[in-house]
């Protein structure tokens, strides 16, 4: 019996190591994200755009090598991946959420879920991007637009409700295509959908004051600087 | 027997000092009571403000924090001198938390800046017996208060658009997205972050209750700034100051 | 212990009874308030107001016959009016909305405190309007206003913003006088700010396409009928 | 005693298996209402009416197929329709707010509970459609509304507002003729009024515009396809 | 539209009616139960058991001419009994562990499901005793026992936990049989054997002191009265 | 405009009235948590009951009981006075329910018997003010405070056992299933029971608890009645007089 | 978009599969465990042991084939064991406690880690017993060792409490080297120091009684079957 | 306000940091306090008290070690000693308990509070003992007894349970003086008693066999060793 615990004793202690190890990482990740996420928040603000994105930037290259750190404490663990998988999970979601709006961002389009891996300097190894995290991250990314778009009109830029709207309505008809689980991505995604009608009503509301262009005639004049020409 | 008797000499010495904490706490307790309810007054005084009587509104709910302070903050000072300030921290934070809110929702309307933990904190020194050391209110106190003035603004903002002032409404949403910019980085920092998480989630949403407020006269003045022969749209319309 | 106890049940099963009575008499109240505020509803479709008043008024004699009710079965219990309070406080509260509106629609003024005790067939007893249920059936009034603006102006009376918003303008600023807790009653007035605001919109909408007459000339022409006349 | 439970497990086994036969054919209602709330989503992006309606239809003959099963089911235990309801109640009602609203799309006109019946292949057996099941979804069909005349209008099709409006208007002032319960329904009920709300000031700011038709002139110019031809 | 909800009127106020019927029995019944109740408590004061009982059988007589009401009214809604079940199945639960408690201090045997039935007054009609209910009352009886062992042995019975020990093993083991759903009743169940255990121990507390019978030597000395001879 | 301002002369009265309501709960809140305190310090008081000094104890705590009455409650009833006692219930509940706590509690270890709600009542009579209507505990907090003693008389139960007096246990014992069948009846007569349904669970649980002591007691006892030549168990050896 | 989607959809699907599989296998072994736990407890009622124990290796050969396909569906998602782990870590605890208190009736020695894997079938694939799960089930089986001891000294079996004392404090203090975390196995085991103070009591019981055995004096004479002999 | 902020942040990291090394001082402590626990649980054993006392009192040293880091940690933060209490608060608990029973092991005597402090290197500087800690110690401890006499009885040791009551009747007379508030330190006092009665068991088993010695011969013939000899 003895030399049984004796032996588990150590693989406790083995494991318990790498748990407090990705703790510490962990730790780090969200302190990073806090960091992307105030950034990012300035956004609403209309300031120049590229300035946001710059730093933004920053932190993602951080955050990055914090994930590096963590595929690396994993390295010893073949196998392994999903026993310690719920430890950065959440935080997970959270990151893809923000680097997902910030790719929206730069370029209006989404962030494919290679691209994000790549992004989070994953994918070689074991270490993978689990897909109901990225899904998950997706969700919380559209909970994001709403926000914006009332911020962008009240800014002047009369455009951006039907752009975000054609973007969430075409990433809404593909999540549709899944056969969520009744678990919690799929209440997140169920929520997708109040997202959706707001950008619709703010849409609406430009709209019908004939504030909106229809989406022909591009680079009308505005003034606002230039987050309006970059999705 | 000498060990009974030891025992109970040891145990008459814990009597007397859990006794008198009790009671420090009891007196505590209802100081705090009191700040509360007093600075609410003057939350609600701030709220009467209007276009037109905004310097003697402010003034009169001044004065009123002013006396809150020399009557009620004086009086918890008093019961918690030379206390462990942080012993009894469950027992003083709601008032202190309230006080902070009125306090810097004066500052803001009057100034449209954050008074700053240090200024209070100053302005408690004078208050203090100076030979015990004097109450000094703590970050975590502060920035839990700060957090609540945000529910405040909000309502201000509303009441300001109301009255045809647009830009004193984006001034005030300026400021509450940077708090909540601010905040969002330190929270996770702070000591026992869950009451703190919460208020965090109110304060977005207040936010974005102004956002919207804001969006929401902007669409509508935008509608007709072509009409108007202008670039800038015209808010004059807004407010009932010209019905009146 | 034994006699005491029985003393006690029999003092329950009284306070019991009484609950019991005050619990048909409230359900019947319940049942009048939403016949009355079914008949005010018809407002918003810009029904013949004179009809729309005439009818309500026979529905709150309904209801006064009821509150009288209620007073005689607590006049049995003096003293205990507020231990009972909670069982009608609510459907008070609505009430006192509902005869709020219709006195506004009749008379473009406050139902004051007094007044509506009277309606009630209240205040001469112990049985009296609670203040606080007075001052949230205020609030519950207020929250009508943007739909029934709305309706007005859809149905072309475009003068009725501009008497609505003096109004709750006014009504806004009263009740700023009073210091309130943390409580029902101070969530339900924030929501007034809300209904102030969106009043102010649609005058702003009315009075910017000069639709809105500008208050010194009464009797312009309208042609939806005698809503207009009144207030 | 050791006779009794025997019979006991005999009589709990059954039982179970009613259940788990149940529980098999709704896991299917559910995901034939995801389909075909998915396909009827798309009304709000403006795809051409007929496709959709079509498509629809199809759903609901797999739907009506399940719910002929349940009837199967069902027919072994007489007596206790109410026993298991509970297991489809969720379902049924999605179900009943998906084809209402889709015959509303195709006719103008309110499903009736013997239509809805009808068109799931119920109430021939003890199985019927309940009514507070029936009245629910209707329900659940009105929150669709605001959404669908704001996406509407966007497109350019101003009468949705007073067609979507009067059928509200008409469907509101039948229910209020109920005497509901306090629960669950009589809460859903109370959500209608936002609805109703809601549409009234899509209706106001395309009145107040000048964009709304009076509903005379039938057949104005629109360019976007046959959705407005229907109701 | 109209006629519709007229008809949906007259039968919502008829299942209406029902229910409060309902309800009012129901509120008897949980009088009486607690009477009852109050009523066998007194065993645990070790007073003359014949009297406990005629008292109690006094207050089932009324229950069980509460339960013929509830059969009366349930007369008129054939196939409805389920529809309502929820509305007195908590009440029914408690009178079967009470009046199964009180079988067995008459008779040392379990009540029956048939037994329970007539106590009560059902069986000939549609309105049964449900098993689940019959059994979730069962398991709430045995919450009883140790109480009551503790108690009686105090009093100085030290046959009786034999007795209780052997009666809740059968009936623990008689449970065992069946395959309960991971239910309300399941979990109720598995507390039963906290009941046993606790039993058990009390058992091994007089055996281990000698105090216990061995069963074999029935009617040895006992001087506390007319408890001991029954079961 | 004269609409406004009759509108603002409303609104004033309405005010003062809301100032002054809160004015007057939070005094009695403040009287409440005095009386609370002190009643747990009488409860505190009677544990200290032993085999040999229950006198001395109960006297002490009975004086200390008077001095909550006349130092405390009646600060309650002045407070109070003019005011429906209704209204303020919730205000000063906790204080009157630990206040009947602490009577019951002395009564029944005097007498042995359930105080009951018309003696406090007329106890409070003395100490108002004739003119006014005096405070009348209300058969709510009465049992709301009696369902508490029981986990009192619970401890009382543990340690009488402990001393060796396990009749007095036993009596406890009797009187706390006395309580509790009585109340099961009452319970659901009770206005609002939700807080009175958790405690007729704590309520049940003690009374189990102290069956389990005498059980314990008895079945130790009857192991040896035979060895000792008697019929009845022989508790003397319980409790630690002998070696003392 | 699209594309990554459908393929998404694919390894959902996939991953769904395999959980409904597992959920399938997992209800089979919660069953299989419920007969082998109902056919351990009648050792506490004193039946002959061999009997029990034969009856008891029969069902452990079900649940071991249910393992083998656990271990089966498994090996198709390489490095994904604890990605599904949490679907049957809980019934893997029971059998573990269930078959190592078998194994203890048997041998009166502990059941090894690598001698459960062996029961189960476990060990040779991917597929192992983690030992968290196992140290679980070890502080499980504890749990039943009071009532065992309770049982066997009411059935006159004095010698029992020794050896479960022995046994029991060996198991402790083999589990006291370990440096658990701060969970759920953490509070298990603290959980378990309350079974070995129940049964140093029984032990004291029979001890100051002068009914235990010095331990030296094997075989004394006891009438109550074959379980004595065994450990 | 970003200054302000700025300061926070840094001060927030300072405590962080502070917390921090505190946690990791803790975990240490923690881990000390097991080992001591584990060691001094060796006396429910029997083994030779001596080596147990001396082997205690080792680990006694590293925890003091571990006080003293943490008051030198403190030391940076005057006045914020109850800011970071929670953080230790519960280990503390234990320590008292632990050497509190230690010192009775070896003296008989009560472990005075400043005889604490100065036990774990404490209470010269800011960092004290808080007294609602020691207390609860205190009661943690006597939750130890009832074990240790059981044992101890078991082990041939019939003195010691009336040196135990004699201990603990006078701690729980001493406790009584105390007004404490309905918290957690009550709720431990509370379960003093029910040691005190667990002992007195004992005690009176041991006596009313003759067992016990009167208290007035010390040295009376035990077998089992050196333990009995001390206290
Ligand atoms: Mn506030
Ligand atoms: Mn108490």
């Amino acid at each position: 019996m003895e030399k049984q615990f004796e032996e588990f004793k150590l693989q406790l202690e083995e494991s318990g190591g790498v748990r407090e190890k990705i703790r510490s990482v962990v730790t780090e990740i969200e302190a990073s994200n806090r960091m992307l996420s105030s950034c990012l928040l300035s956004v609403h603000q209309s300031l120049p755009l590229s300035g946001v994105l710059e730093k933004a930037n920053g932190h993602i290259e951080t955050v990055k090598g914090l994930y590096v750190q963590l595929a690396e404490i994993l390295k010893d663990c073949p196998g392994e991946f999903y026993r310690y998988h719920g430890d950065w999970r959440s935080e997970t979601q959270t990151v893809v959420s923000l680097i997902a709006f910030l790719h929206w961002l730069e370029t209006g389009a989404l962030l494919m879920h290679a691209e994000a891996e790549k992004k989070l300097g994953l994918g070689s190894s074991d270490f993978g991007l689990d897909i109901e995290d990225y899904l998950t991250g997706l969700c919380f990314m559209s909970n994001e637009f709403p926000r914006y778009v009332v911020n962008r009109v009240t800014a002047g830029d009369y455009d951006c409700p039907r752009k975000v709207l054609t973007f969430l309505t075409d990433l809404h008809t593909a999540f549709r295509m899944l056969n969520l689980r009744n678990d919690f991505l799929r209440k997140k995604f169920d929520g997708m959908k109040y997202d959706l009608r707001r950008v619709e009503e703010v849409y609406y509301d430009v709209k019908i004051r004939g504030l909106a262009s229809d989406g022909s005639a591009q680079g009308q004049a505005n003034a606002t600087g230039d987050q309006l020409t970059l999705p | 027997m000498t060990t009974n008797s030891t025992m109970r000499d040891e145990f008459a010495k814990h009597a007397d000092y859990l006794n008198s904490l009790n009671e420090k706490r009891e007196k505590v307790v209802k100081a705090s009571r009191d700040v509360t309810m007093n600075s609410k007054k003057v939350i609600f005084q701030v709220h009467r403000i209007s276009k037109y009587n905004k310097d003697e509104v402010l003034l009169k709910a001044e004065n009123d924090l002013v006396a809150v302070t020399n009557q009620f903050m004086s009086k918890l000072v008093k019961e918690l001198q030379g206390t462990d300030f942080w012993k009894l921290r469950r027992a003083y934070t709601p008032g202190v938390q309230e006080y902070i809110e009125a306090a810097t929702f004066c500052r803001f309307c009057k100034t449209g800046t954050l008074l700053n933990l240090s200024e209070i904190n100053s302005s408690l020194l004078a208050l203090s017996d100076k030979s015990i050391e004097p109450l000094q209110i703590n970050v975590l106190d502060y920035l839990l208060g700060v957090a609540d003035v945000t529910g405040e603004l909000m309502r201000l903002a509303i009441g300001r658009i109301s009255d045809g002032e647009i830009e004193y409404a984006q001034k005030i949403c300026q400021f509450v997205r940077d708090l909540y910019r601010e905040l969002i980085v330190i929270v996770p920092l702070m000591d026992d972050n869950a009451e703190m998480k919460k208020k965090m989630e109110v304060m977005l949403q207040s936010a974005i209750k102004i956002e919207n407020a804001c969006f929401s006269v902007h669409v509508r003045g935008s509608e007709y700034t072509p009409l108007l022969g202008t670039d800038n749209p015209d808010f004059s319309f807004f407010g009932v100051s010209d019905f009146e």
